[in-house]
C-alpha cells in the first residue's frame, strides 16, 4: 500500500512514533523534525506510546492503515522491538530509526548519538578536572536500557586508570528530575564524602545538583547527559560541570531529510552516528543561542 | 443475540455512536484491515480485562495485572532463552506463574483479608521488581518464527491465533458467569458475602479462584504480547491496570460489586480500542487524545448511569 | 383521649406516586392535627412506607400536594422537611454501624461551641433522649456492637432529638421487646401531650389499641377506611386491611412424632452468650425459643445452624454430628435459617427475586454444575406464587416492601427439602395476612415432619405456634414451659427474674 | 496525644519498627539532617494523602491527583515565564486551577453520579494531556531565588517553609476533620450517604466540596514541587496516585467510605517515605526495593486489620 491514498495531492506524510513526551530528548527531536517537515511541506503524523512497546506496535499499525509514506521510529521500552520494522518493511514503507536499532532488524537507516565515546569524553573530562581523584555516586537511568548501557559503558573507559572510585549507584525508573533529587539526596546522606556525581540524564542531574546544594555541598561536581535546554542553562550558571549536548536539532532533521530520501527511493547510508559534544562553561553559550 | 447485547445498552450505544463517527471522519478507519487491526491491538486488553471483570463483580479490584503480565512474559524469556527449556514448557511455566500470583493476591484477600487494592497494589511492586530482577532489567528479543505467526499470522485471510484465542476466552468466560453454579457464586459473593455464606457458598474458595483465574489470564496475555513484540519486556504493561479496570466499570460493572457482564466488558474493550485506533488514524496529537479519551470514558459512562436512571 | 379539635397542621391532597410497573400510592388524602396518633394501616406493599417517605421529603410524589402550617410544603430533600418539624424513623434501620452511639444519634445536628464540635454535649444529649426509651447501653460503644434492639433504639433517639412537630415511626417497634416498647409509649404519650403528632406505622394490632388516637387504612395504595379513634375490634382491621377475613392467625398443628431429629448437648459460645444449653426437637415439633431482647437467642440459633464458631457441646440431626462454622454441611443435613436481620443477612437487595431465590437452590437447580435459566424461572415464578410474594421474578429484592422483601426470604429456604427450620423473628415486619399464611407453612412444614425452632420477641406468635417453649435469659435455659404450662405470664417470669434470682433457674429448668 | 495516636495503632507500630530496623541497620538513618530530608521528601506526597484521605472517608477514590498537580505546576510555569504575571499571581492562579479540576471532579461524582473512580480516571487523562499542551510537553526551568527558597531554606536550622506548610495543613486538616461539623459530616456521607441524606445532610455538597479540597491540596503540592525542583514539569506526579492511596490505607483507612484518620495518614506516609529513604541509604536496588516495597505495605496493612480482628 503506501503513499498517494488521501493525503492530498502529493503531499508526504510522515508517521513519527516516539517513546513518550515526557523526555525533553524526544520533544526536542520531535520538534526540530516537525519544523524540518513544515519547511519542506511533509505533514508529520506523531503518537506517543507513553514508554508502551505495545501500544507503540498498535500505533505503527495505524501508520500504516492511514497510508503514510515513511515512518520515523524511536523505540519505546528498553531496547527496540523489531516487530514494527518488520511490519513497515512489510507494507513496503520507509522506516527510519532513531536512538535505538532493533537487533535483527535494523531501520533502513539509523540515526543517533555515539553515546560510547561521548560518554567517554565526559568521563576523561571529569578525570581532567578532579585530577583523577574523589569519590564517585551515579544515579542511573532506567536499568536495561540501551542508553544507560552505552553511557555507563563509555563513561567508566573515560575514568579507567584514574583514581577515582565508584562508592553508589543507584537506579531511577524513569529518568526524572525529582526521582533524581530523591536518590541524591539519600545518596549524600549514606556517602557525605561523595565529590563526583554523575546523573546519566541531565534530569537527573538537575536534581542531583540540588540536592548537592540542599545538603550544602556545593563543591560537588556535578554532571550531566543530553544537553536539554534545562540542562545548558544550569551549566552556563554552574550548577553543572559538564553535560554531552546530542544533537537532537540535527538529528531530527536528519530524519525528516533521510525519510524523503528514502521515499524517493535514493540512498541512505545504514548509520549515521552524531557526536554527542562535550559542552561546559567555555561552549556552552553557542549551545543555548541555537541548539545544535 | 439481541437478549445478550440489550442488557448492556449504555456502553453498546457509545460504541456504535463512536464507531459511525469514526467511520465518517477518520480515513481508512472503516476497512477490513484495519478492523482486524483493531482486534489484534486490544487482544492483550481485552484478555486482562475478561479477568478483571470477575474480580470486580466479586467487590475486588486487580491493580497488578500489568505486572504480573510482565513477570509471566520475563519467565517465559529467561526459561527459553537463558535456560534453554523448550519454549512450549517456558509458555507452560509463564501461565502458571500468572496463576501462582492470582493465587498469592487470592489468599491475601480472602484469607488475610487485606482490601485488594493494598493485596494487588502489593503484589503489583513486587512482581515488578521481580520481573525486573530476572534478567537485571533487559528485554530478551526474538522468539521462534511459529510464536511470532501466533499473532501475525492471519487465518482464512481474517484473524490470528490470538484474536481467536480472545474471542474463545471470552465466550468461556460469559458462559460461565452466566450459566454454570460456580459463576452465580461470583455475582453473589459480590452482592453480599454474608449471604453468600449464608446460603453455603464456600466465600474464600470463590473469591481466591477468581484471582486466580486473573493471574491465569494475565499470563496468558504475556504470551499473546511476547509473540506480538516477538520480545519479552520487563517494563510490559506498565499502567495498563487503570486501563483494564476502565474498560470493564464502562461496561457497566460497578467496583462496589453484585453486578458486571462478561458482554459489557468487551463492549469497554473495545470502545477503548476503537478510540485510540481512530484517534490515530485522524492524527491528532496525542496531547489532544489524552483530553478526548478522558472526556469520552466520562462520557461513555455517563450515557449509562442516565439510561439506568431514567428506568 | 380526647380527640384534638385544633386546625389540621399538616394536610395530604391527592398524593399519588407510581413506580415502573407498580403504583404505590393512589391519590391519597391525609390530615394530621396537633398532639394526635394517627395509626397507618395496611398489607405489606399497601403504601404506608412510600406515603411516609413522601411526608419527610424522601421520596418525591409523582402527582399531589402538601400543605403544612397552612403554607405550601413540597419537601426536595429530608433537610427540608427536619427544617419544617417533620422527622421520619425509617422501616429499615439507618445508622452508620462504625460510629458510636452519640455520634449516630446526633448525626447532621452536632452540637458546637464556637464552631467546633463539643463532644461532651454530643453525649450527654443523646443520652437524654435514649434514657427515656430504656436504652442500656453506652454513649461511646460502636452501633455495630449494638443487639438490634438496641440500634432500633438508637433510630428513634434520633428522631426524638429533631424537635419535630411530626414525628413518623414507621414500624418503630418490630424489632423490641415488651419492655423497650412501653417505653416507647410512655415517651409517645409525654410527647404527645406537649402537642407533638404521630404517625404510626405497626403491623402489631395490639399495640395500636393502646397507641392510637385516629386509624387510617390503606389497600393497594389507597385509603381505604378511617377511624376517629383508636379502640376498632382487630378482626375488622384485619377485614379492611387484607380485603377477607382472617378468622384464626394460629392454625392448630399435628401432635409432634416421637423421632428426635435436632438434638443440642452442652452447646457454649466462646465469648458467652449462651451456656449450658440442651434440648432435643422431635419430628413434627415446634420448639419456641423466647427470652428479653439480648438474651443471646440468636446467637444460640446461629451456633446450631453452623453459622459460628462454638466453645463447647455438639449438635446432632438425626444421629449425625454436625461441626460448628460449616453452613454448607448444616444445608446438606437439611438445616436452614431464616435470619432475624434479611437486609445484611437474608437477602441480596442488588440482585433479582429470581437470583436470591435460585442462590439457595443452586446445588438441585444445577445439572453438573450448569445452571438453566429456564428452569431458574420456573422455580422462581413457582415460589413467588407459593409464597404469595408481590413482585415479578426479574425484580430486584430492594425495590420490594418489606414484607415482600421478608417472604423472598422464607421462600428461597423453604423450597427445598428441609428437616430442620430455624425461624429467627420471621415475621417482623409482615403483615396479619401473610402472617397468616406463613403460620399456614409452619404448619404444613411441621406436617411434613421437619423440626421447627421459632424464635420470636412476639410473645403472641410462640406461644400460638410452639408445642413448647424454652425461656432463655443472660444466655441460659431459665426453663423449659411445656404444652400445658405455656402462658405469657410465665414466660417473662423466667425471663425477667431470672436477672435477680439465679437460684430459681436450677429448680425450674429441666 | 496518647489518645490521638492508640486509634493509629496498626500503622504506628509498623512505622516504629521500620524506624528501629533502619537505625540499625542504615547508615546516616538517624541524623537530624536526614530526618530533615525525609520529611522534604515525603512533603508533596503528604500533601496529596491528606486530601486523598477526605476523599477516602466519603468512599470516593482520586486518582487524578498527579495529573492535577502536573496541570497546576505549568500553569504557574507559564503565567509566570511565558504570560509575564508576577509570581504570586501564579501561584494563586495554580492553585485555583488545581481546585477547580477538583470542583469537575466533585460536580462530576455528586450530581452527574459518576463512579469516582471513572470521574477521577477521566480527568486524570485529561489533565496530564492539557499540562502537557501548554507546552507542548516541555518543561519551564528556573524560578526567583525566594521561591526556590520556600523548600530549600531551612529555619532553626530544621524546617523549611514547606515543611512548615505540611505540618500546618495537618492540623488544619486533622480539626477540621474531627471536630468542625461538616467534617463530621464528611464521615456520615462515607458511612452511609443515604442516612446521612435522612439526617439532612448535604451530601452532594458535601462530596462535591472534599474533591475541591483534594484538587486545591494538589495545587499547593504542586507549588512544593515547583519550589523543590526550581522547575515546571508536565511529567510531574506521574504515577504517584497509587502511592497516595496507599499511605491513606496505610493509615487505617477504608476504602469502603466511613473511615479514615490524619494521624493515620500522616503516619501511612511516613512509612513510605521512610522505607524509601532507608532502602536508598542501604543501597538495595532499585529492583529489590520495587519488592521490598510491596512486602511492607501489604505487612503494615495486615498488621493493621489483624490488631482489628482481634479486638
Ligand atoms: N423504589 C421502588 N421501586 C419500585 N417499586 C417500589 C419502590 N419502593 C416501593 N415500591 C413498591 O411500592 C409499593 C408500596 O411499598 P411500601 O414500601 O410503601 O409498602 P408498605 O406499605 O410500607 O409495606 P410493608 O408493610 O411491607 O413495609 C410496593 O408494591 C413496592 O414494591
Ligand atoms: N456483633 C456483635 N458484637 C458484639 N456484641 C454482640 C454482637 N451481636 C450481638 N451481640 C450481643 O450479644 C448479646 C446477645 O445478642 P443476640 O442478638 O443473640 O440476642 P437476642 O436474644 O437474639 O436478641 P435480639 O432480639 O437482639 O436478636 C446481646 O447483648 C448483643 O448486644
Ligand atoms: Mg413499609
Ligand atoms: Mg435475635
Amino acid at each position: 500500500t503506501g503513499g498517494a491514498d488521501d493525503s492530498g495531492e502529493g503531499t508526504l506524510k510522515v508517521g513519527l512514533a516516539v517513546p513518550n513526551q515526557q523526555s525533553p530528548f524526544f520533544v526536542a527531536i520531535r520538534q526540530s523534525l516537525e519544523a524540518e517537515a513544515k519547511a519542506e511541506g511533509v505533514d508529520v503524523v506523531f503518537a506517543d506510546a507513553k514508554n508502551d512497546s505495545d501500544a507503540q506496535v498498535s500505533q505503527i499499525q495505524d501508520f500504516i492503515t492511514q497510508g503514510v509514506d515513511a515512518i520515523v521510529y524511536i523505540p519505546a521500552g528498553a531496547t527496540a522491538a523489531t516487530v514494527p520494522v518488520r511490519s513497515a518493511k512489510e507494507a513496503g514503507i520507509p522506516i527510519v530509526t532513531v536512538d535505538r536499532n532493533p537487533d535483527g532488524a535494523p531501520g533502513d537507516t539509523f540515526i543517533a548519538t555515539d553515546s560510547v565515546s561521548a560518554a567517554e569524553a565526559l568521563g576523561e573530562w571529569v578525570v581532567e578536572q578532579t585530577g583523577g581523584q574523589g569519590e564517585l555516586g551515579i544515579i542511573q537511568g532506567q536499568v536495561g536500557t540501551t542508553p544507560e548501557q552505552a553511557r555507563d559503558e563509555g563513561f567508566q573507559e573515560g575514568i579507567a586508570g584514574s583514581d577515582i572510585v565508584e562508592v553508589a549507584r543507584q537506579a531511577s525508573t524513569a529518568w526524572l528530575q525529582d526521582e533524581g533529587y530523591d536518590i541524591a539526596s539519600d545518596m549524600l546522606q549514606a556517602h557525605p564524602d561523595i565529590t563526583i556525581l554523575f546523573g546519566r540524564a541531565d534530569g537527573l542531574a538537575l536534581g542531583a545538583a540540588q540536592a548537592a546544594q540542599n545538603a550544602g555541598l556545593e563543591e560537588i561536581l556535578v554532571v550531566g547527559f543530553d544537553g536539554d535546554p534545562s540542562g545548558l542553562q544550569a551549566v552556563a550558571d554552574g550548577e553543572l560541570g559538564a553535560t554531552i549536548t546530542q544533537q537532537t536539532t540535527l538529528m531530527g532533521a536528519l530524519a525528516l531529510d533521510s525519510a524523503v530520501k528514502l521515499i524517493a527511493g535514493e540512498e541512505v547510508p545504514a548509520e549515521q552516528l552524531q557526536d554527542g559534544i562535550l559542552t561546559t562553561k567555555d561552549n556552552v553559550q553557542d549551545f543555548i543561542t541555537t541548539h545544535p | 443475540m439481541r437478549r445478550a447485547l440489550s442488557g448492556a445498552g449504555g456502553p453498546l450505544i457509545g460504541l456504535i455512536v463512536l464507531f459511525v463517527l469514526l467511520s465518517i471522519f477518520a480515513p481508512n478507519f472503516l476497512t477490513a484491515r484495519n478492523l482486524i487491526n483493531v482486534v489484534d491491538q486490544v487482544t492483550v486488553l481485552g484478555i486482562l480485562a475478561l479477568g478483571a471483570t470477575a474480580v470486580i463483580i466479586t467487590g475486588g479490584i486487580d491493580l497488578s495485572v500489568g505486572a504480573v503480565l510482565a513477570l509471566s512474559t520475563m519467565v517465559l524469556g529467561v526459561l527459553s532463552h537463558t535456560a534453554g527449556a523448550p519454549l512450549w514448557l517456558a509458555m507452560i511455566a509463564a501461565v502458571a506463574v500468572g496463576g501462582l500470583a492470582g493465587m498469592v493476591n487470592g489468599l491475601a484477600v480472602s484469607i488475610a483479608r487485606l482490601p485488594p487494592f493494598i493485596a494487588t497494589l502489593a503484589m503489583m511492586s513486587a512482581a515488578r521488581g521481580l520481573a525486573n530482577l530476572l534478567t537485571d532489567g533487559q528485554q530478551i528479543t526474538g522468539y521462534p518464527e511459529w510464536f511470532f505467526d501466533l499473532s501475525s499470522q492471519r487465518y482464512l485471510g481474517l484473524f490470528s491465533i490470538t484474536a481467536i484465542a480472545l474471542v474463545v476466552l471470552y465466550v468461556i468466560g460469559w458462559a460461565w458467569l452466566k450459566y454454570r453454579a460456580s459463576g452465580r457464586a461470583v455475582y453473589a459473593v459480590g452482592g453480599n458475602p454474608e449471604v453468600a455464606r449464608l446460603a453455603g457458598i464456600k466465600v474464600k474458595s470463590v473469591v481466591t479462584w477468581v484471582y486466580v483465574a486473573a493471574g491465569v489470564l494475565a499470563g496468558l496475555a504475556a504470551l499473546v504480547q511476547a509473540s506480538r513484540l516477538d520480545s519479552s519486556q520487563p517494563s510490559a504493561g506498565t499502567g495498563i491496570e487503570l486501563d483494564v479496570i476502565a474498560a470493564v466499570v464502562i461496561g457497566g460493572a460497578s467496583l462496589a460489586g453484585g453486578s458486571g457482564r462478561v458482554v459489557g466488558t468487551i463492549i469497554g474493550v473495545l470502545i477503548i480500542g476503537v478510540l485510540h485506533n481512530g484517534l490515530n488514524l485522524l492524527g491528532v496529537s496525542s496531547f489532544v487524545q489524552q483530553i478526548i479519551i478522558g472526556v469520552v470514558i466520562a462520557g461513555a459512562v455517563l450515557t449509562d448511569t442516565l439510561r439506568r436512571r431514567r428506568t | 383521649m380526647t380527640s384534638p379539635t385544633h386546625d389540621r397542621i399538616l394536610e395530604v391532597r391527592g398524593i399519588s406516586k407510581t413506580y415502573p410497573g407498580t403504583v404505590a400510592l393512589e391519590h391519597v388524602d391525609l390530615d394530621i392535627h396537633p398532639g394526635e396518633v394517627v395509626a397507618l394501616l395496611g398489607e405489606n406493599g399497601a403504601g404506608k412506607s412510600t406515603l411516609s417517605s413522601i411526608i419527610a421529603g424522601v421520596t418525591v410524589p409523582s402527582t399531589g400536594s402538601m400543605r403544612w402550617g397552612g403554607e405550601d410544603y413540597a419537601p426536595g430533600s429530608p433537610a427540608d422537611a427536619i427544617a419544617a418539624g417533620i422527622g421520619l424513623i425509617h422501616q429499615e434501620m439507618r445508622l452508620l454501624p462504625e460510629l458510636t452511639v452519640a455520634e449516630n444519634v446526633v448525626i447532621g445536628r452536632w452540637p458546637t461551641r464556637r464552631g467546633f464540635v463539643d463532644a461532651k454535649a454530643m453525649r450527654s444529649r443523646a443520652e437524654a433522649q435514649l434514657a427515656r426509651l430504656g436504652f442500656t447501653g453506652t454513649m461511646d460503644q460502636r452501633v455495630s456492637e449494638l443487639s438490634v434492639a438496641g440500634q432500633q433504639q438508637v433510630e428513634i433517639a434520633k428522631a426524638l432529638l429533631l424537635d419535630a412537630s411530626i414525628l413518623i415511626l414507621d414500624e418503630p417497634t418490630a424489632a423490641l421487646g415488651q419492655d423497650e416498647t412501653d417505653a416507647l409509649f410512655a415517651c409517645i404519650r409525654t410527647l404527645r401531650a406537649e402537642g407533638v403528632s404521630f404517625v404510626y406505622v405497626s403491623h402489631r394490632l395490639a399495640e395500636i389499641a393502646q397507641i392510637a388516637d385516629r386509624i387510617v387504612v390503606l389497600r393497594d395504595g389507597s385509603v381505604i377506611s378511617q377511624h376517629e379513634n383508636g379502640e376498632v375490634p382487630p378482626a375488622q382491621l384485619v377485614r379492611e386491611m387484607v380485603g377477607r377475613s382472617v378468622d384464626r392467625l394460629f392454625p392448630t398443628i399435628d401432635v409432634p412424632r416421637e423421632r428426635v431429629v435436632l438434638s443440642v448437648r452442652g452447646l457454649r459460645d466462646g465469648a458467652g452468650r449462651f451456656e449450658d444449653i440442651d434440648f432435643d426437637v422431635r419430628e413434627g415439633e415446634v420448639f419456641g425459643i423466647a427470652g428479653i431482647v439480648g438474651s443471646g437467642r440468636t446467637e444460640l440459633v446461629r451456633s446450631i445452624a453452623g453459622l459460628e464458631a462454638r466453645e463447647a457441646g455438639s449438635v446432632t440431626v438425626d444421629g449425625a454430628t454436625l461441626h460448628a462454622d460449616r453452613p454448607r454441611e448444616a444445608i446438606r443435613a437439611g438445616v436452614v435459617m431464616i435470619p432475624e436481620d434479611r437486609k445484611n443477612q437474608g437477602v441480596i437487595l442488588t440482585e433479582s427475586v429470581e437470583s436470591n431465590i435460585a442462590l439457595s437452590n443452586l446445588a438441585s437447580l444445577a445439572r453438573g454444575g450448569w445452571v438453566a435459566p429456564k428452569r431458574v424461572r420456573a422455580f422462581a415464578r413457582d415460589t413467588v406464587k407459593s409464597f404469595g410474594i408481590k413482585a415479578m421474578p426479574a425484580q430486584t429484592v430492594g425495590s420490594l416492601s418489606g414484607g415482600n422483601q421478608q417472604k423472598v426470604v422464607l421462600g428461597k429456604w423453604l423450597a427445598r427439602k428441609t428437616r430442620v427450620i430455624i425461624l429467627d423473628e420471621p415475621t417482623r415486619g409482615i403483615d396479619v395476612g401473610a402472617r397468616a399464611s406463613i403460620y399456614e407453612i409452619v404448619q404444613r412444614l411441621a406436617h411434613e415432619g421437619n423440626a421447627i425452632v421459632v424464635v420470636s420477641s412476639d410473645l403472641d406468635e410462640v406461644i400460638g405456634l410452639s408445642h413448647r417453649i424454652m425461656v432463655l435469659a443472660a444466655g441460659r435455659n431459665v426453663g423449659v414451659l411445656d404444652d400445658g404450662h405455656i402462658s405469657a405470664e410465665a414466660i417473662m417470669k423466667y425471663a425477667t427474674g431470672a436477672d435477680y434470682l439465679p437460684a430459681v433457674v436450677d429448680v425450674s429448668a429441666s
